[in-house]
């Protein structure tokens, strides 16, 4: 339905901009209030803006109308903004999607010894589940996770994993990527721990630094220069998408 | 209200394994001391404060004096007799007027402690000065009690269970206040990530936890003045809850005493499986918080739950029977009643599975038919959450409507934002109109639900019941019972050995005549 | 499935009392016929095209033939003998090749009509061509039979109904086509705000009403087509609805069974009531356009739901129950069978009501148990959903369950932005996905769903039928019947005089010998 | 919470800008998608923003994902626009709020005539409900509606009134104030309508038009002027506030 590389919101006419919105504002209730969320949806490019609901938070009484010192709105309207595909840079893959087969036939003919590969949830995210996603046999998303790859020498650290012993072990085991799982954001923890993390090995092993990989549902997959690592996978990420990055990214291509 | 007729046999059956599978564990217990035990010792006695030396950052950075005391002993005669023993024979010999000043000497490194060849005196005073501490948790108890007659309870079941979250407690108190006005009847303040592996309980009011905010002894204090200021406000006495769990848990388990917390997150197996905490560690430590809450009147919120968020929660299901039944043992060995039974379950059926709903009214009539004097935590959807809020609005809905159906004790309230955020102040208020709605538009539909016997809701309870029996046969043949279990991946598919995971150093096995006064006291009454 | 015992007593009572109080309609309709009647009998006849002098605008603004036919036949000789006599003497008598050269004649202004001494050989012409639409109808309707017996029905009830109303059909088709897609059974292509008061169908593909789409013949066709397109791609047959009434309604029903339509929106009373539409006018009309959908196998819709719009939900709860009962009797009169029967009622009752999910699950339940053979209209909140779309996605899922919880036929998908604009893309692709989390988690929850004889339910429902009877007393004993009811506010508590409204002046008294073709041929066949 | 006039949207913590935002785009779900959807929030001001969810909408397949031509988003993130509570121009009642006995009272002795209110539906509107719960007996929110007020003469003309009959009727009752609702708003049908209705009574009666009153769930009370009407209420509105307004705008002050 688009035309060409100029896009907008679509409610439910082509162009018509729509979108939906909603916030809180530290403010009771209350024309003024309604003037202010008004204020808000405009400086937001929303115009015409139509408060379609409010309510009062905290205030006194059962249903937390009198005296409430916020207000919650929703918000509904048509939003200014163009939306310009060409300008999008997109995180497409710059790789091939490799079967298992595949990538362990590339390392096995091409690096010519087993790929290592350390996993963890670094700081004190105990939130596994992600990382074990990717690395386990059971896998993700109906494929396979890392250990089943007959060519790779996967460890997986577990949660909590501090980045000083993640680099001492990095060095010990040799290892080729070092892959970590960051699923807490509230105050950005996930960003401050990868910075910490690049920082730490650029420290300790500079130019010689294992590839770094990391990962969760809240990183945008623009982020890894800005990050320091090599590369971010985002949400729904799935075994083979890592594996067949791995092998683009370690493994020497054929030469012809 | 039992809808289900559950086989009495097999229900039965059920407690006398999950008694067996126990017994290593309770054995385990009563034969060891861990410095967080010990350290909750010295908190009953009243020794509080930070030693300044150790830093002139933030106080809540700072190392508490009953660390200080505990390592000073640890070094100097071990731990295997506790620490009340070379302590008081310390200030029963005169070295200092009282706790606060010896610390300080540890401090100054000029304490020395020994142990005294006539125990006596040295218990003696340490029963009289750990009495204090007992008497003030009971001083709450009552006081609790009679604030709950005074203002009420909630004027209906379940109870409406809500989280706060910012990691600043006094961004936490605002929302907290907000959300009792707006129908919460327990708010619950979670943790900083951190929190759980710190082998020592942060101090002071703190406004810097991640995801969560740190559990300190003023950060109750402060949060339970205001939910009592709103309470008079409301006319309803609303609870507050913590997290006894991690490598303090028994510290935690006193300072919720002794500031009057209600209810208290409190699992013999979330520790280890979920922060990787060393089970010998961690079963020590909960025998003592219980054996605390028990004193205390705290109902504990056990985590059953959490196993749905890394296991299947249809093909594990019987699995969060299973630990249900091992925690209701363990409880009760440590002396709290049924009443303080917060079992814990959850709503956590992938929902694009067919008969999603129906098989969760099954899983949590279970609960109820098998624990009717329980007050039942019945936890919201949180795995198959995700960023369609929309969606998410609509399964806690229905969440909410399996909780009314099926009689849950206290449910907690499911956030449309599970999978983004911690919750929203907006997301909390969102959340309780959700409540509002679904209790007061179809709480009594209870009257209209009878699953037929021999129907699916039936059937798929009997079954989950069949296979939790199965699972206790095994573990209970095992001579290492539940923590053979634990080892074998049995609960979350999350496999920890007794000797790996964090604070195994922590854990000291009693030698003869060894002396805890506290236990003394509380293994005195049975509530 | 009945989940109530109703007294079958009271029942058969109030099917009576809705005969009695039905019957002067009944009678009123058949002495009368009106432009809009006379129109579609040349609709049937192949009449089509606008007067190209009547404007220079979009076809759409121009005067369609059947309009100037009418009209002139109505000054020339009047309209009590019904237009085919006059219409197929001019021709029979050789003054034009065909209806669509005569029109042209009566474009230029050179047509002259007159009533034929010998009525015969126009009735026996007019017969011919009216019979060719009447086929076309019949070829339509085997077509479906056979589309559905190839491509199958949905595969559950209740189906799945979802509304388009983007004002362009060019927008409408691709919305209509990605709902279909996401499980919607049947489409209904709601009507531009003013189209039940134009007195002429509009022609041509539209592209600019408000808040709807003009109801056109080659709107439909061409909505027509895409479904079929999507029937064929999904294995599924894909029904497309529309709205027979104001004050074309005859003509909409005609165009309806020429272009296959499955489903029309057609009440005896919804004109009167929101439209300000002459009662007589709209009874007339109803009668004849019912025929035609009964011909056609169009299973119709009627609009109780409306009055609860206007009136509280339960207060007027027994309102509706009359009204279906009127339905009915009307619907069965023009020869409808009962699975043509798509009686209204509505989720209307205030959510901050205490147990209005279950007085919901009552009403509905009570219509369930009158009409076990009509697929029921069930729709979704509206007058109590607020901009707050979060609350709203929750409401509509509550609604969903109790369609499946009370077999509910046909479910009209409550849309999250109800209180806030037209239904956008996004938000039926959302309600639906609340529907099928609905259905495919609790849908079989009617097993469990048992009210109890005496309970809540049960005697909500008893309550509502007894006050149905007792109103329709006070109708049936007046002379007037629903004529005098609908004058006294009985219905959405809106008062419509039988004198008053637009298009009385449409409404005709049929004379001695007047003569309608399509009747005659209707009126033969009872389906 | 808000310190001063300044203040942001409010997530977890005062100042943290945080709002939920949804959307759909004519683009067919993937990372060019997802890329499209950050550009947009970030236009918005929202920054950094987060795509926590997306689904294809229009595809083949009964879950509509194969082949989607659209894309549905919900966006999470912190706008940096701060929101000036001093820049609102509030529509804040600029007259006492009466009871019917006051409002009863200032008629019968200031204006010493009954007050003429006409009131109805424009265009091809049917929605009644609101300006019935205006004028009715029956009331609103409790109130009693316009015909309640003995001072008062109310004559509600219903639904789809022609503007025409409309400035006919008003003339001939001398009419003191036109209430006129306005709930169909697709394509600003109510805009339109309300402008026509402006021009018609300018036209018909220039300066001695009656006053001129106009609502609907969808208006934005600052509009008056800029659709040429007097006074323009909201959603919510109560008849209390509507006579209140006609006290204060019809009735001339008592002369102290
Ligand atoms: C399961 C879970 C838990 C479990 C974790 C069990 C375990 N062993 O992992 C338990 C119950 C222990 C838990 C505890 C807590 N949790 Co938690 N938890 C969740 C939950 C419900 C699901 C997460 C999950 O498993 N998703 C499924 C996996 C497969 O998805 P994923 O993690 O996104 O991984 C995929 C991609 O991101 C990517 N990926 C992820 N990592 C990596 C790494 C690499 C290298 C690559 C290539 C790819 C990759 O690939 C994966 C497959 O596609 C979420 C809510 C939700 N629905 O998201 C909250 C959530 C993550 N938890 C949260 C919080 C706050 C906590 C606590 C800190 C609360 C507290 N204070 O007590 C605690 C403490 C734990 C801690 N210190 O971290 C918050 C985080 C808020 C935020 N954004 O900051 C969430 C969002 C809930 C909420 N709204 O509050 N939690
Ligand atoms: C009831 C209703 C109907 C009833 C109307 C019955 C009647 N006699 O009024 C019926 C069933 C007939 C109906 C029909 C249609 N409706 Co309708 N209907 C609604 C509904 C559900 C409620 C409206 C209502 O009564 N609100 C309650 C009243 C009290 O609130 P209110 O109108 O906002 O009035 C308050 C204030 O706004 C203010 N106010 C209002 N007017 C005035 C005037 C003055 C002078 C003052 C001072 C104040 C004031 O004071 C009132 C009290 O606070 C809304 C959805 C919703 N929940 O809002 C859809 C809705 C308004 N309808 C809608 C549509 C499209 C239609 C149809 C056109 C659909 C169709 N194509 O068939 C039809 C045709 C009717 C027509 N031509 O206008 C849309 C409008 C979309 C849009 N924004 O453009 C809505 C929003 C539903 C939707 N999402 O699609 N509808
Ligand atoms: C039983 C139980 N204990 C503890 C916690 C969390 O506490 P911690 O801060 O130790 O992770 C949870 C988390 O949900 C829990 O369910
Ligand atoms: C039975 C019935 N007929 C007709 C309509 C609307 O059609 P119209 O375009 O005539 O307003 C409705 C609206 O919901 C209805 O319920």
């Amino acid at each position: 339905m688009s035309d060409g590389t100029i896009v907008r919101p679509y409610g439910d006419t082509t162009g018509d901009g729509m979108v939906q919105t909603s916030f809180t504002l530290p403010v009771p209730p209350g024309p003024r209030a309604e003037g202010a969320a008004l204020q808000l949806a405009n400086k937001m490019g929303i115009e015409p803006a139509m408060v379609v609901h409010s309510h009062g938070i905290g205030g006194g009484g059962g249903t937390a109308g009198e005296g409430a010192a916020f207000t919650f709105f929703v918000v509904y309207g048509s939003v200014r903004h163009l939306v310009d595909l060409a300008a999008v840079e997109v995180e497409e893959r710059a790789y091939p999607l490799l079967s298992p087969t595949e990538v362990n036939a590339a390392i096995k003919t091409r690096l010519r010894r087993s790929l290592v590969v350390l996993g963890a949830c670094i700081g004190t995210d105990a939130h596994t589940v992600g990382i074990d996603a990717i690395l386990n046999l059971k896998g993700f998303a109906g494929e396979k996770g890392l250990e089943y790859y007959r060519e790779m020498q996967v460890a997986n650290l577990g949660a909590q994993v501090g980045v000083a012993d993640l680099v001492r072990t990095a060095r010990d085991r040799r290892a080729d990527a070092v892959l970590v799982s960051q699923v807490v954001t509230q105050r950005d923890a996930h960003l401050r721990n990868t910075r910490e993390l690049a920082g730490a090995f650029r420290e300790a092993m500079g130019e010689s630094r294992p590839l770094l990989v990391v990962g969760g549902p809240r990183f945008d997959p623009a982020m890894a220069a800005e990050l320091g690592v090599d590369k971010v996978f985002g949400r729904g990420t799935t075994p083979g998408e890592v594996a067949s990055y791995l092998v683009h990214a370690l493994v020497p291509e054929e030469e012809q | 209200m039992s809808k289900l007729a559950l086989d009495p046999v097999l229900a039965t059956r059920a407690r006398e394994l999950a008694a067996r599978a126990a017994a290593p564990v309770v054995e385990l217990a009563r034969a060891h001391t861990t410095v967080s035990v010990e350290r909750a010792v010295l908190r009953l006695a009243g020794l509080t404060g930070t030693d300044p030396v150790t830093g002139d950052g933030p106080e809540q950075d700072r190392v508490p004096w009953v660390n200080r005391v505990v390592d000073a002993v640890r070094d100097q005669v071990g731990l295997e007799s506790g620490v009340a023993l070379p302590v008081w024979h310390a200030l029963t010999s005169g070295t200092a007027h009282d706790l606060q000043e010896l610390a300080e000497q540890v401090g100054a490194g000029t304490a020395r402690f020994a142990l005294p060849a006539d125990p006596e005196p040295a218990r003696e005073a340490a029963r009289t000065a750990v009495a204090t501490g007992i008497a003030r948790i009971d001083a709450n108890r009552a006081r609790r009690d009679e604030l709950v007659a005074g203002l009420g309870d909630p004027p209906r079941r379940p109870w409406i269970y809500l989280i706060v979250a910012t990691g600043d407690i006094h961004e936490d108190i605002p929302q907290a206040q907000a959300a009792a006005r707006a129908g919460a009847d327990v708010i619950a303040v979670i943790r900083s990530t951190g929190q759980s592996l710190l082998d020592y309980v942060p101090e002071g009011a703190t406004r810097t936890g991640y995801a969560g905010t740190y559990a300190t002894q003023e950060n109750f204090r402060l949060m339970r003045a205001a939910l009592d200021d709103v309470s008079r406000e409301l006319g309803r006495y609303v609870r507050l809850t913590n997290y006894a769990s991690g490598l303090c848990m028994p510290e935690i388990a006193v300072l919720a005493g002794l500031e009057r917390l209600d209810m208290m997150l409190n699992d013999a197996m979330y520790g280890i499986l979920f922060r990787d905490i060393n089970p010998r560690r961690t079963f020590v430590d909960q025998r003592f918080s219980r054996m605390v809450h028990a004193r205390a009147g705290i109902v504990i919120n056990t985590g059953e739950d959490n196993y749905l968020t890394t296991a299947d929660a249809v093909d594990e299901a019987h699995t969060v029977t299973v630990s249900q039944l091992l925690n209701e043992r363990l409880a009760h060995e440590a002396g709290l009643a049924d009443w303080q039974l917060g079992l814990g379950h959850a709503f956590e059926i992938d929902p694009d599975r067919p008969e999603s709903f129906r098989l969760e009214l099954a899983h949590a009539l279970l609960a109820r038919g098998l624990f009717p004097d329980a007050p039942l935590k019945w936890m919201p959807p949180t795995k198959h959450m995700t960023g369609d809020v929309f969606r998410g609005y609509l399964l806690d809905g229905f969440f909410n409507l399996a909780g009314a159906l099926t009689g849950q004790g206290i449910l907690l309230v499911g956030m449309m934002t599970e999978a983004v955020v911690t919750p929203w102040l907006s997301d909390r208020d969102l959340a309780l109109r959700n409540v509002r709605y679904v209790l007061g538009s179809a709480g009594n539909l209870a009257e209209d639900f009878h699953p037929q016997p021999g129907g699916f809701i039936d059937r798929r309870a009997h079954t989950v019941l069949a296979e939790a029996v199965d699972l206790l046969e095994r573990i209970a043949d095992h001579p290492q019972g539940l923590i053979q279990a634990i080892a074998d991946g049995t609960f979350g598919i999350t496999r920890r050995s007794p000797d790996g995971g964090k604070g195994l150093d922590g854990v000291v096995r009693l030698a003869e005549g060894a002396y805890n006064p506290a236990l003394e006291l509380l293994e005195g009454v049975r509530v």
